[in-house]
């Protein structure tokens, strides 16, 4: 068993990132995520595992030290808050087109614009449907608790490297200011140099005398090239709708009717559940762990069995619409959940369900 | 003596670097870029470091520059290359890293990571090639236009009032204790060639002696942008530019050059 | 068992360290812990809370609307948290500064006189231990060792030779909360 | 007597024509062809093969990089 | 009848922004929309109307100056393309939280990243869903002419003000380069700064002895409040789609197929309907105007008519969920397209309305 | 005579600007902030100008100005105030515009917006308030920072071989042409607040008269951020805060003040 | 009447104003016109193009892969579009530079000797004029006057008295063009 | 004897105690009192009122100006 601790979400997420050997950190201070930074420059890792930890001058210029990490074949994460990471949306398209790794964090706040800085999870749109310009996809993982906030770190990672694709893990200001018990996996030494070009050969390490030269880019100005590019990442996110959904179901086995929900709002649905069940309502959660690729297709199995759908989320309704494509009509789908910071209480979530599902 | 028998393997003295690739520049004919890039790769042939050092792209009519210099490559988004070169150095500090950009990508909306690399004394050379105008967009006004300068979105001369001066960005980055040299050259003549490739050999240096950022400005001609030929370019580009934006070294070992 | 408890105060009252100690301590002793603070820039000057969860199960919600327990050190918070308890729940309060006492007949209500207490003991920083203290005299939710281990854990090395310390001021808190008779 | 010779080859097809190395040859040796390659550029040729000292001017302002330079000393 | 021209999508924009009587325009150089500055430079409304011309440095610097602009009350427009509009998405947000007027264009070019310069639609969920973040929307309008692209500014105008929110053009690199006549209306005169401050009471344009402050934000760090605010936006949202919904149908009399399509698209789907049309194939047409809010009701409608709908995009697919949670499995709906920079012709859209919906 | 005859309204000779909204500060005791509010609400109630004088708020500590100077204000997003400010001047160019911005906000994610108003001498004014550090987040490093400080994001102190030097963002954009006025003032003694409340009126006159960009920088504290009481972090800030940031004019009239 | 026409050459060419004109043109004489260019930076030193549709009826698809006219004026373009052109429609080129001519049967060709006809006439800059008129000599679907008028709103006013050149330069154009016998 | 007297006013409940006023004063007259406010700040109070010049120094220091200042000159 690994290290047990007290941590919050954001501090275990930095530790996990010095653990999972990860290259390099960049990012720019806000609430509710500022922690990430502080942590990691109390830890110095540069001193032991020779990680690089630097606060840009920007959210803008951070994911684009992102970009140059990654396009060297290194593993860089950033992390921010809700408008912090919209400033990120033309370097993350970037980073999708020339298909670098990378872990964003983003602990998800009260908008739009500069809003509260209260848990929400209004930016669901942003993260999985393409908040940059142009047809791509982040491969995006929603923790609901602090010990998912560092295991998923390694999950990233995998997912990060084996398609070559920006991981975006969206938390909320619940999972990262809160603080829980985590297990704290073993540390993995990071990759050396030599280590990272053979996992990478196409990263701009140096031209080696025995290869072609290696780019990094997202450029093709020949619309048939840049067609098949593009066709290529709709492959790998096809794959990833194969091999790598997420999810977890609480009291599904018997449920005649199912919340979905994912994060935070998972966590207080499972509660809600519980209040469900001492009144006898047969009440199961699909917790969206994954937020893309969606569990369309276990919903969609979900939608045979259960009478209806309440999908909860701290927004006026997002991934609603990830649920209603996937049921495909089979059953009611409607959406509850309070915004703006607010948080639902289970209770709330209960009667949402018996009015607007159960009726 | 015919000059046919001159043209012998032992007798040459002058080819294009060996770590250009065999692809034509994509620039117009009689533009600097070409040449600037001619001398970087000889100067990173001649140093045998080409194993050893990676490049960044800008966005500019210089986005192609992977196409053309022979070495490992990265194509960063506009203004953002100071940025990817801080990673990459920080990251593989014994490798040799350079950014190429343009005025436009440079001091207009890259002025922000510009700064603060030179701030941080990043161990990088950016060489900024400043050509007055944003080429490769068609010819709009850039940071660097001169007072009364016509481009596409100034089509009346740079007014000013209106627009704001040039920006002397090498002057305001040599204040920085990060900037151990900065230095303004031109490609235009052998003699500036000379000088120019000097001036490379210098950044490469100092980036090998980790003394911090080096900073080397070109003014350039952009003849499609003015609207001149290539040679009536560089003849403008002598007395209007040249004027405004003096060459020579401008910070020498860490230290400012007084004139 | 799972208690949920609420500790409200000023910013500079050692709210969010007391509720940390607190959840580490249950941790040592194998419970499911969470701890959930208020955050943010009104914290200036303001008041500062932090929702702590003990249990034996998996905690579903971090974010709770009513508690076992509110530990309560100023005006702001009591008007704010006395009406969250549970019926049959527990209030804890210091009196000093407070204008306007609890008045609910259906919790028990407790006392402490904490920050007089740290005076006398010429340590303010200790205000926070004596409360706790009073909790846990209270509600014997975690055992004192195990307190102890917690402080070890949440304090960096270089404070453990402030842990007798602060485990006296626990032990005269749990002396000194005593039932408030309205 | 000049003590040098020189002479330059001009990749006709990759030269665009811009003339940049007409005004950097010391010795005027430099002109551009009346007739257009491939690309339809008035390529650069050695007018005056004769006066070239291989001083390499031309080469090093050539943006396309397409002139070489060889160079003789004559002992006589 | 007003005054004839040929003219490119950009300049015809561009005219419309001065003879519509728009405030300002702040933008930043990017193919293919750069002739909309160009053109505004050239033409020096700031001579004669007043309007504000301004180059900005960058794409953030010229969405704040939007803003700025905005909550004075004025009416300010700026324009980019892909990239350039991915920077301005935490500026967009801002300005959507703060209520202001705004006209955007996006002349969109192929991605994600840099991709390459030619005609794209796949920005449609980011200008839809929210490209920044928080739960906000734009009203979104495809323009297919460059009749259009003068029109909508009227059009965007009178909405930026009804619903004090910022309006989206998406265009694309055909719209916007392409050369048509167009008529352009007459020049409307531009507001005094006293009509400015009677239209926008709320505006910052200097505290009056006879009202209160005026406060342009998006921030309230009360989550009670900032829900409440979040709410109100929705409402509007909601009066969008009863009251703006805006579309164009196409030989739908009879149809029993459908295309859906928008912008450049829908006149390549117009080409399609006529081979159809020749083959003796009952095609019809919705060419949606609004994007957001989006023709739901009219689709909902149609699918008690048609056998199938296809989703004509040069996108991976975006627009088609729209069509999709808007038919309620009715009928088949899929989706055709090229992307990366390349159109799709005529005969391929009939081709694969044949293979995939028609069968 | 006892001190209640003397508390008279005729016997008034010092109240608080009648231009401060009543609602206290939020900012923590003995901050900087209030004293600077206080003096730029002073001298717009003197000069008369409420009713056309906007002020844009940034993301800091003082995001919340709007709700103290009774005018009408905008809030901006981090970093833009004057992208704002640009547009704000140009649309009403009769109104006085300034922007009131924090290290953070000015100098390292604003740089650009920074530098490039400055440099088309936008007719506002800066205010700058350089505590040294990120004080609405937390107590993060800021460009400004000092060598050796410490702060959360480096707790072991500024190293400046690692996140450079310390910027001094004012003497970069007094070289700019555009700047008109560029000037370092602290109100942490009366006599500072007496010259710094001259910078101000300084400033809107520069404005009236439409001479360029005005920049006036407040070394100010953080006590909250630096861990210090309130008096301990003034006297902390003349010890080591103006050693490197030295008071006093930096460009007057247009011309560099030369020490 | 739908004519869909391809003008395809080097960027020097007035490739792009060439089509304009006929656009205009084409407006003067109550027709719909679209007008569609490559554009961005491959056009330097490399090929441009534009195609231009003329209709009676609202255009639909401004873009089309197929022409009832191709316009070539480089081996380039020649490559590319010989073979876009309709069976049944309409080549014209200029022969200069090319050095692989057209070899469809199923469409006619007609060639033009603009650029040696502009260089006698001692101006390149009314090729694109002389080409011009040789399409409408083959395809008189806009009257001359119409292109006249076209000319003028093309034209800035400063360079209205070029047109009386320009004319010319479209009845050379026109008389030039021969039918190309393979 | 002194020519001007002085006198100020804390506006208690609003002063956040800081003392900032306190050095600023060439009288010493204030003081940082034992009891708090409502806040709980030891607010700042005039310790010897008769020694106040009211030159205003602690007012114009005072960032939360909570301080008014009062003045009246003795022709004694
Ligand atoms: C975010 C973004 N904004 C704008 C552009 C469009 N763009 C491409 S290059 C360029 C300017 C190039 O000018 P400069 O940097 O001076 O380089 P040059 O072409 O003159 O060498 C611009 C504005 C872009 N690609 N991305
Ligand atoms: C885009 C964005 N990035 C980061 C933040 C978080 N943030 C708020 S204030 C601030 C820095 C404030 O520091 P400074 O400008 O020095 O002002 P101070 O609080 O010290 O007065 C930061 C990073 C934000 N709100 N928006
Ligand atoms: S447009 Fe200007 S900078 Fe670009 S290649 Fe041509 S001459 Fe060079
Ligand atoms: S400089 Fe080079 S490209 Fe230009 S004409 Fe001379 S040889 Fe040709
Ligand atoms: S080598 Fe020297 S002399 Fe010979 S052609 Fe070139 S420039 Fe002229
Ligand atoms: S955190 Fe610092 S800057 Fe902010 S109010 Fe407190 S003392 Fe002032
Ligand atoms: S300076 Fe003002 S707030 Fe601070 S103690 Fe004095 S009166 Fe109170
Ligand atoms: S007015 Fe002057 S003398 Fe009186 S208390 Fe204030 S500082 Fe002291
Ligand atoms: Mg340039
Ligand atoms: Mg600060």
């Amino acid at each position: 068993m690994g290290e047990l601790r007290l941590m919050k979400g954001n501090e275990a997420f930095a530790e996990a990132c010095i653990r999972a050997g990860v290259d390099a950190y960049f990012g720019y201070p806000i609430t509710p995520q500022s922690e990430v930074l502080e942590y990691l420059m109390s830890q110095k890792p540069y001193e032991t595992t020779g990680m690089v930890v630097l606060q840009a001058e920007s959210e803008v210029a951070a994911i684009n030290m992102c970009y140059g990490a990654g396009g060297a074949g290194f593993l860089p994460v950033t992390s921010s808050s809700s408008p912090g990471i919209s400033l990120k949306m033309e370097g993350v398209s970037y980073i999708a087109g020339a298909e670098l790794p990378l872990i964003i964090l983003n602990v998800v706040r009260g908008g739009p614009g500069l809003g509260d800085i209260q848990p929400a999870q209004s930016d669901y749109f942003q993260a999985t449907k393409g908040g940059g310009h142009g047809d791509y996809r982040l491969y995006v993982l929603a923790p609901s608790s602090v010990q998912e906030m560092a295991d998923f770190v390694l999950i990233a990672k995998e997912m990060a490297f084996k398609y070559r694709n920006p991981v975006m893990i969206l938390s909320d200001g619940i999972i990262g200011q809160m603080m829980e018990k985590v297990e704290l996996f073993d540390p993995i030494p990071r990759r050396t140099i030599q280590e990272v070009e053979k996992q990478a050969p196409w990263a701009t390490t140096g031209k080696k005398a025995n290869r072609e030269r290696n780019i990094i880019t997202s450029l093709d100005l020949d619309p048939l090239k840049q067609e098949q590019h593009v066709y290529h990442l709709r492959d790998k996110y096809s794959q990833m709708e194969r091999e790598d959904v997420r999810f977890e179901e609480i009291s599904t086995e018997d449920a005649e009717y199912l919340l979905v929900a994912y994060g935070s709002s998972a966590r207080i649905c499972q509660k809600a559940v519980d209040l469900a069940r001492e009144e006898g309502i047969k009440l199961g959660l699909l917790r969206a762990i994954t937020l893309f690729p969606f569990p369309s297709k276990r919903l969609a199995e979900l939608s045979n069995q259960v009478k209806g759908m309440l999908a909860v989320e701290m927004s006026l309704g997002q991934m609603v619409e990830d649920v209603k494509l996937a049921v495909n009509c089979r059953v009611p789908v409607e959406h509850y959940g309070r915004t703006g910071g607010v948080i639902h209480s289970p209770v709330e979530v209960l009667e949402a369900l018996k009015s607007k599902i159960i009726k | 003596m015919d000059f046919k028998d001159i043209i012998k393997p032992e007798n040459l003295v002058y080819r294009r670097s060996s770590l250009l690739t065999d692809k034509p520049f994509s620039y117009c004919p009689g533009c600097g870029h070409g040449t600037i890039h001619r001398l970087i790769m000889e100067v990173v042939e001649e140093l045998g470091i080409q194993e050893i050092t990676v490049g960044i792209a800008p966005v500019g009519c210089s986005v192609l520059a992977y196409e053309f210099m022979n070495m490992d490559m990265q194509q960063a988004a506009h203004g953002r290359a100071p940025a990817l070169a801080t990673a990459l150095k920080r990251l593989m500090p014994d490798k040799y890293i350079f950014t190429y950009q343009g005025d436009g990508d440079l001091a207009a909306i890259g002025t922000a990571e510009t700064i603060h690399a030179c701030n941080r004394g990043e161990n990088i050379i950016i060489f900024f090639v400043n050509n007055g105008i944003y080429g490769m967009t068609g010819g709009q006004m850039a940071p660097t236009t001169l007072p009364g300068m016509p481009a596409s979105t100034c089509p009346f001369g740079r007014d000013v009032n209106i627009m704001g001066n040039p920006l002397k960005i090498t002057e305001l980055v040599a204040q920085l204790p990060g900037v151990h040299f900065a230095t303004r050259q031109s490609v235009h003549t052998p003699r500036n060639v000379r000088r120019a490739k000097k001036a490379i050999q210098m950044a490469f240096e100092v980036q090998k002696n980790k003394k911090g950022t080096s900073f080397v400005e070109f003014v350039s001609n952009c003849n499609s942008g003015w609207k001149l030929s290539p040679v009536a370019a560089n003849e403008w580009m002598e007395q209007h530019m040249f004027p405004f934006y003096p060459l020579g070294d401008i910070k020498v070992d860490g230290n400012l050059v007084t004139k | 068992m799972t208690e949920e408890i609420i500790i409200a105060g000023f910013g500079g009252q050692g709210v969010l360290s007391m509720g940390k100690i607190l959840a580490y301590s249950g941790i040592m002793q194998g419970k499911e812990v969470s701890w959930m603070p208020s955050y943010g820039p009104e914290m200036r000057g303001g008041t500062a809370n932090v929702t702590v969860i003990i249990s034996d199960e998996r905690i579903s919600s971090p974010i709770v609307n009513v508690f076992d327990t509110a530990i309560i050190l100023n005006q702001q918070s009591m008007d704010k948290f006395e009406k969250t308890v549970k019926p049959g729940g527990v209030l804890i309060y210091d009196p000093n500064g407070i204008t306007r006492h609890p008045s609910r007949k259906d919790i028990k209500i407790y006392s402490i006189e904490a920050t007089d207490e740290a005076t006398n003991m010429g340590n303010t920083k200790i205000f926070n231990m004596i409360v706790l203290g009073g909790f846990l005299s209270v509600k014997p939710i975690v055992k004192l060792e195990n307190v102890i281990k917690g402080l070890e854990k949440s304090l960096p090395a270089r404070h453990h030779k402030l842990i007798p310390m602060n485990q006296k001021a626990i032990e005269v808190g749990m002396e000194l909360v005593k039932e408030y008779m309205g | 007597m000049a003590k040098v010779r020189g002479a330059i080859v001009v990749d006709v097809e990759k030269c665009k024509g811009c003339g940049v190395c007409v005004p950097a040859c010391p010795q005027e040796v430099i002109s551009l062809a009346k007739e257009v390659n491939g690309k339809g550029y008035h390529y650069a040729y050695m007018n005056k093969p004769e006066d070239c000292i291989g001083c390499a001017n031309c080469a090093i302002v050539c943006p396309d990089g397409v002139i070489s330079v060889y160079k003789v000393k004559l002992d006589n």
